[in-house]
C-alpha cells in the first residue's frame, strides 16, 4: 500500500532532507544564483566558488519541499570538484532521468537514481528539477563572464 | 491510520446542524477509493462535488431537451429557452429577490470581475483615482484591478490584514475617500476563511461615492447571502463551487448601472441590430451573454441551487460554524502546526489554511492523498496574501456539506501520521 | 402526412456513405416525441445532439474524477488536469497536429473571435488600417470588427457575394491590399452553406502582409480541417455544435503571434506572479485560460472528438454532400420554395436556407414544428447577409450524421403541406 | 392532434392573413410610423388620416408573419372612425389579452380574441403586439404634434 509514495519519498530522501548538505556558507562566492518555482513557493540560492574551472565549494539554501531540498542536497553532494563542463552534463542526465527519457544513471550519480520515484507525481517534477536548473543557469552567467547576475531563474520558464 | 477508525468515530456526527452522512449518499464520487481509501474529499474550496440531482439534470437535459437557445421557434428550442431563463429567475430569487435583468451569465466569477473592470472599468477609472481592495483577494479579483490601475494610471490600495487574518479597519477612513471609485473586496476569503463586514464597507463606500464589487465565490455556497440587503453594486460568484458544473459563473449587477455600461464580449444574442456600420444593443441581462451560452450547465445549476435550498443556506452556515470549530480545535491540538486565518468560527467559513513548522504545505498534501484525504496546498492564487503570511505555501482543508467530525478526526490523525513520517 | 411515411422510406437511406439509421441509436434525444411525431432535427448548424457516449462522459467525469486542476497535487487534482489536457492534445490532432500550447479553450467560437479582437486586434489594428470580411459573416465574426474598427478609425471592408450565394472575388486584389491588416473569413457561411476557398484567401492576405482569423464553427463538424494545410493565423470553433457539451470553444493560433498577445482574461492560472504592482504571464496556452475553466466539459469534448474520428471526416463530408444534393432536389421541387445559396452541393455544407414565395420563414417552422421537424426561421445571427438576400429571414434546414434521405422526404412532403395550409 | 398549430392559426386568422384589411393605400396621411420586430424581421407601416382626433382612415403595410399580418389586419378593421383615445385603450386591452392579464374581449372587438392562441407560442407574442405598438406610438407622436416622426419603434424595446 501507498508503495508510489514510499517511492517518491524514499528513505535516503526523507535523510537529505533532513540533514541536507550544503547548508555551510562559503567565504569565496564566485557564482551567485536565486531560482524559483512560482506555482509551488519553493526558492533556493546557489553558491559557488570556482576555481580554474572547477566547482572547489558549494552553499545551496533551499526553502521548499522535501523533494526540492533533497534534491538540492544530492546536487550539492555531486558537483564538489567537479569541473564546470562536466557538471553541465551532469545537469542534463538528472533533466532527463526526472522526464523519464533517461533510465540508468552512472555509478557515481549514488543516491540521485532515488529521485525517480517523483516520475509518478507529475507536478512534483519541477520541485526536483529546481536546484538543477539553477545551478545550470549560473554556470551559464558564469561562463559568460557575469557570474554574480541579479536574475531569478524560474522553473516555468525552462523546463 | 486506516480507514477503519473513520467508521468508529462515526457516530460522533450526530451533533452537527444535519446529517452529512446522509448527504454524501447523493454524492457518487464519495464511493470512489484514493489510494486504496476512501475519497474525504476537503478540497471544496476550489471546487466542491456534485450531487447526483445535477449530474442527472445533465443528463436529462442532453436526452430530452437539448437545443440553442433565444432564436428557435421550435418545440425544443423553446423548452431549452425556458429551462435556461428559468435558472436566471431562481439565481435572481437565491441572492435575495433581484430582477432577472440583474443577473448575467459568464463562464466562472474571474470572467464576471473582468466584465466589470473591462466594461464599467474602463469607463470610469481614470487618472488618479483610486481602486481598493484588500490584502487576501484571490487574482480573480486582484489581477484585473492591478492592469486596470497600470493602464488608467490610478491607484490601487489595499485594506491591510490583522495577525488574526481579519482585515485591519483602523485607517479605513483614510483608504476610502472621495477618490475611491471602486471597492472590490473578498466575501469570504479562499485562504483565510474570514467571513469581511460587507456591508459596512459597502456603506461606507457608497458615502464616499464608490461603487461596490464583491467577490461571493466562497460565500455564496456557504451561507445565505441577500445582494439587496449588502446593497452590492455589483457581485460574482461561480456555480462549480456550489454544487454546480463547470464553467457557468454569475455577475449581479444593479439594473441602472449594467444599462449603462458597454457590452462586453460582442456577437449573437447581444446584439438587436447589425450593419456593417453600425450596432444596436440588446436589452439586459442579454446585452452581456453574446453567443450560445453554457445552456446545458446552467440548466443543471438550477438544479444545484434547489438541492441547497432543500438543505437550507442557515443550516449550511451553521453546519460549517460546527465543524470550523471541531477542526480548528482538533488541528491546533497538533503540535507544529499553526492555522492561518481567525480561530473563532462566527467569523470564519470552512475554508482553513494551516502550517507546518517543519513540513512544506506539497509534502503534507502528497501525504494525505495518499491516505485518501484531498486537500490544496499551494498559495491558493493568492499570492500578495502569502507574502503578507510570510510564507509560500499553505495547506488548506475547505468542509462542506457531505463533510463531517469522522472527516476531521481523520483529517487530524492522517497529519498527525504525516509528521512521524516526515520528521522520523 | 402522417410519421408512417418516414419507415416506408427510410430504405432509401442505404444508399448514404455510411448507416445514419445505425448513429441514430446513439442518440437518446432522437426517440423524443414532438407534437407526436418522432424528431426530425434539422437544426444543426444552430447546436448539435449528443451522442450517449458523451452525455455518459459527463456523467463518468463528476462522478469519478472531478476536481478543480492545475494547482491541486492530489490524486483527483492530477486525474482531472490529465484529462483536461489530453482534450487539448486531442483538439491539437484533430486540426491538423499543431502543438498543445497553440489551442486556448474559450467558451465558444463568440469569445475566440471577441480575444482576438480585444487582444491582437487592439494592439495591432491602427488608423486607416483595413480590416476584410464578408457579406456572409456570423455576428460572432462580424460586431467585434465593425466596434474594433469605430474605435481605431480602421476601415471595415466586405467581401461581396454573388446572387448563386458564393464570394464575388473580382475586386479581391484590390480588397485585400496593403493596408489590410486581417482578413476575418467564415470558413462555411452558416446561412448559405456556402464553403469558402480560404486557403487560396489566406495565401493573399499573407502576400499582402495581412494576418488571417476563420471563423470554423460550421467547418470543424463537417468536414476534415487541416489548419497548418491551410496556414491560418487564427482559427476557431465550438463544440456544442460537433457534438460536444455546451461551453466550450476553441481558439488555434499560431504560437509566435500567440506569445506575443497580452492575455484577456486576467485572474487565477494566467498569471505567473503577481504582486500589488506588478504581474507576469504564464506560458501559453494557460496565459489565455484565467480562473477554473470548463473543465467537465472540456472531458467530454474529447470524447465528442473520439466519436466524430471513429465515423472519420471524410465520410462526414460525403455524407453531406450526399444529403445536400438530394435535399436540394426535393426541396427545389416544390413550387415557390427558393434555396438560399450554393446549389452545387460540392461546395457547400448541409446547412439549407430556403425562402417561400408566399409564406413568412416563422410560419413554416411553427408548422413544421407541429410535426415533429426542427428548423430555425429568422437571421441566423446574419442580419448584413439578409438584407444583401433582400429578405428579412429564411427557414434553415441543416443536417449531420443522423439525418437521413428519409428526413429529407418528411421534410419536402411537410413543406407541401405546410404551403397547402398557409395558401388554403 | 395539433391542436395548438390550430389554434394559433385558426381559420380567422389564415383569412385575415391571406386577405388583409387596410392594404388601400390613403390619400391624406397625418400620422405615419413604421415599426420593427428586429429578432423576427416583422416590418410595418401604419398610416392614419386624423380629423378632430378620430381616425377617418388607416392604411397599413405588414411584411411578416401570418400573426402579424393577421394582428395588423384585425387592427385596421377595429380603430376606423374610432376617436384616437378609445383607441389607446383597446390597444392597451389587445396588449393585456396578448400578455394573459386580460380573458374577456368586448363584443366590438370581433376576430381580435383568436389571437389568443399566440400566448402558447411565447416568441410570437411580439408579432401578435407589432402592429398594436406601432400604432401607439404614432397616435403618441400626433398627439405631441409630431405625427411624421421619422423615427421606427422596435417591439423589443416596448414589451
Ligand atoms: C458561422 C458561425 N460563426 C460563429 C458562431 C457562433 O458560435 P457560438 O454561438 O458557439 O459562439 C456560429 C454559431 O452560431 C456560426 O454558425
Ligand atoms: C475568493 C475567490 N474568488 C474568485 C475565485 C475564482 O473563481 P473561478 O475560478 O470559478 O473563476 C475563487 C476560486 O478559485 C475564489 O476562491
Amino acid at each position: 500500500m501507498n508503495s508510489s509514495l514510499d517511492e517518491m519519498y524514499r528513505d535516503i530522501i526523507l535523510e537529505h532532507y533532513r540533514y541536507p548538505r550544503g547548508k555551510k556558507p562559503i567565504d569565496k562566492v564566485d557564482v551567485s544564483t536565486a531560482g524559483k518555482n512560482p506555482s509551488c513557493g519553493d526558492e533556493i540560492d546557489v553558491e559557488l566558488q570556482v576555481e580554474n574551472d572547477i566547482i572547489k565549494n558549494i552553499h545551496v539554501d533551499c526553502k521548499g519541499c522535501a523533494i526540492s531540498v533533497a534534491s538540492a542536497s544530492m546536487l550539492a553532494e555531486l558537483v564538489k570538484d567537479k569541473p564546470l563542463d562536466e557538471v553541465i552534463e551532469n545537469a542534463e542526465i538528472v533533466r532527463k532521468m526526472l522526464k523519464g527519457e533517461e533510465e540508468n544513471l552512472p555509478e557515481e550519480f549514488g543516491d540521485i537514481v532515488t529521485l525517480k520515484g517523483v516520475r509518478k507525481f507529475p507536478v512534483r517534477i519541477k520541485c526536483a528539477l529546481l536546484a538543477w536548473l539553477t545551478l545550470l543557469e549560473g554556470i551559464k552567467n558564469f561562463q559568460n563572464g557575469d557570474g554574480r547576475r541579479n536574475q531569478i531563474v524560474s522553473t516555468e520558464e525552462q523546463e | 491510520m486506516t480507514s477503519d477508525l473513520k467508521s468508529e468515530i462515526m457516530t460522533d456526527s450526530k451533533k452537527l446542524s444535519f446529517d452529512s452522512s446522509k448527504i454524501q449518499d447523493d454524492f457518487p464520487i464519495l464511493e470512489t477509493k484514493i489510494n486504496g481509501h476512501r475519497l474525504v474529499y476537503l478540497d471544496n474550496a476550489a471546487s466542491s462535488q456534485k450531487p447526483e440531482a445535477v449530474i442527472n439534470a445533465l443528463d436529462n437535459f442532453y436526452k430530452t431537451t437539448n437545443s440553442n437557445i433565444h432564436r428557435g421557434l421550435h418545440t425544443l428550442a423553446e423548452k431549452a429557452t425556458n429551462a435556461y431563463e428559468h435558472c436566471r429567475e431562481h439565481v435572481a430569487k437565491f441572492i435575495g429577490g433581484v430582477s432577472c435583468e440583474e443577473i448575467i451569465f459568464t463562464s466562472g466569477t474571474t470572467e464576471s470581475t473582468n466584465l466589470v473592470a473591462n466594461s464599467w472599468g474602463n469607463e470610469n477609472i481614470g487618472e488618479g483615482d483610486e481602486i481598493l481592495i484588500t490584502e487576501m483577494e484571490h487574482h480573480a479579483n486582484l489581477v484585473p484591478w492591478v492592469l486596470l490601475a497600470q493602464k488608467k494610471n490610478a491607484l490601487l490600495r489595499q485594506i491591510p490584514i490583522t495577525t488574526d487574518g481579519t482585515l485591519d479597519l483602523t485607517d479605513i477612513n483614510k483608504l476610502i475617500n472621495e477618490k475611491t471609485k471602486l471597492l472590490a473586496v473578498t466575501h469570504m476569503s479562499n485562504v483565510l476563511g474570514t467571513i469581511n463586514p460587507i456591508k459596512e464597507l459597502i456603506e461606507l463606500a457608497h458615502k464616499n461615492g464608490a461603487l461596490t464589487l464583491i467577490d461571493g465565490a466562497q460565500a455564496v455556497p456557504h451561507m445565505p447571502v441577500d445582494v439587496k440587503d449588502l446593497n452590492a453594486d455589483f457581485y460574482c460568484f461561480s456555480s462549480h463551487k456550489m454544487l454546480g458544473p463547470t464553467g457557468v459563473g454569475v455577475l449581479y449587477g444593479k439594473k441602472e448601472i449594467l444599462e449603462k455600461m458597454p457590452p462586453y464580449i460582442l456577437g449573437g444574442e447581444m446584439i438587436r441590430e447589425v450593419s456593417f456600420e453600425k450596432v444596436t444593443f440588446n436589452d439586459l441581462p442579454h446585452k452581456f451573454e453574446a453567443g450560445t451560452p453554457n445552456i446545458a450547465d446552467v440548466v443543471a445549476f438550477d438544479t444545484a441551487l434547489t438541492y441547497l435550498e432543500n438543505i437550507g443556506m442557515e443550516n449550511i452556515r451553521n453546519h460549517e460554524i460546527e465543524i470550523s470549530k471541531y477542526a480548528i480545535e482538533k488541528l491546533t491540538e497538533i503540535e507544529g502546526i499553526t492555522i492561518q486565518g481567525p480561530l473563532d468560527e462566527t467569523i470564519r467559513g470552512a475554508a482553513i489554511s494551516f502550517t507546518d513548522r517543519d513540513v512544506h504545505p506539497h509534502d503534507i498534501s502528497t501525504f494525505l492523498d495518499s491516505r485518501g484525504i484531498a486537500i490544496r496546498a499551494g498559495h491558493h492564487c493568492a499570492q500578495p496574501l502569502m507574502k503578507v503570511l510570510k510564507t509560500v505555501a499553505t495547506a488548506r482543508a475547505s468542509f462542506y456539506i457531505y463533510n463531517d467530525r469522522a472527516d476531521v478526526d481523520y483529517l487530524a490523525e492522517t497529519v498527525k501520521e504525516m509528521r512521524r513520517y516526515f520528521r522520523g
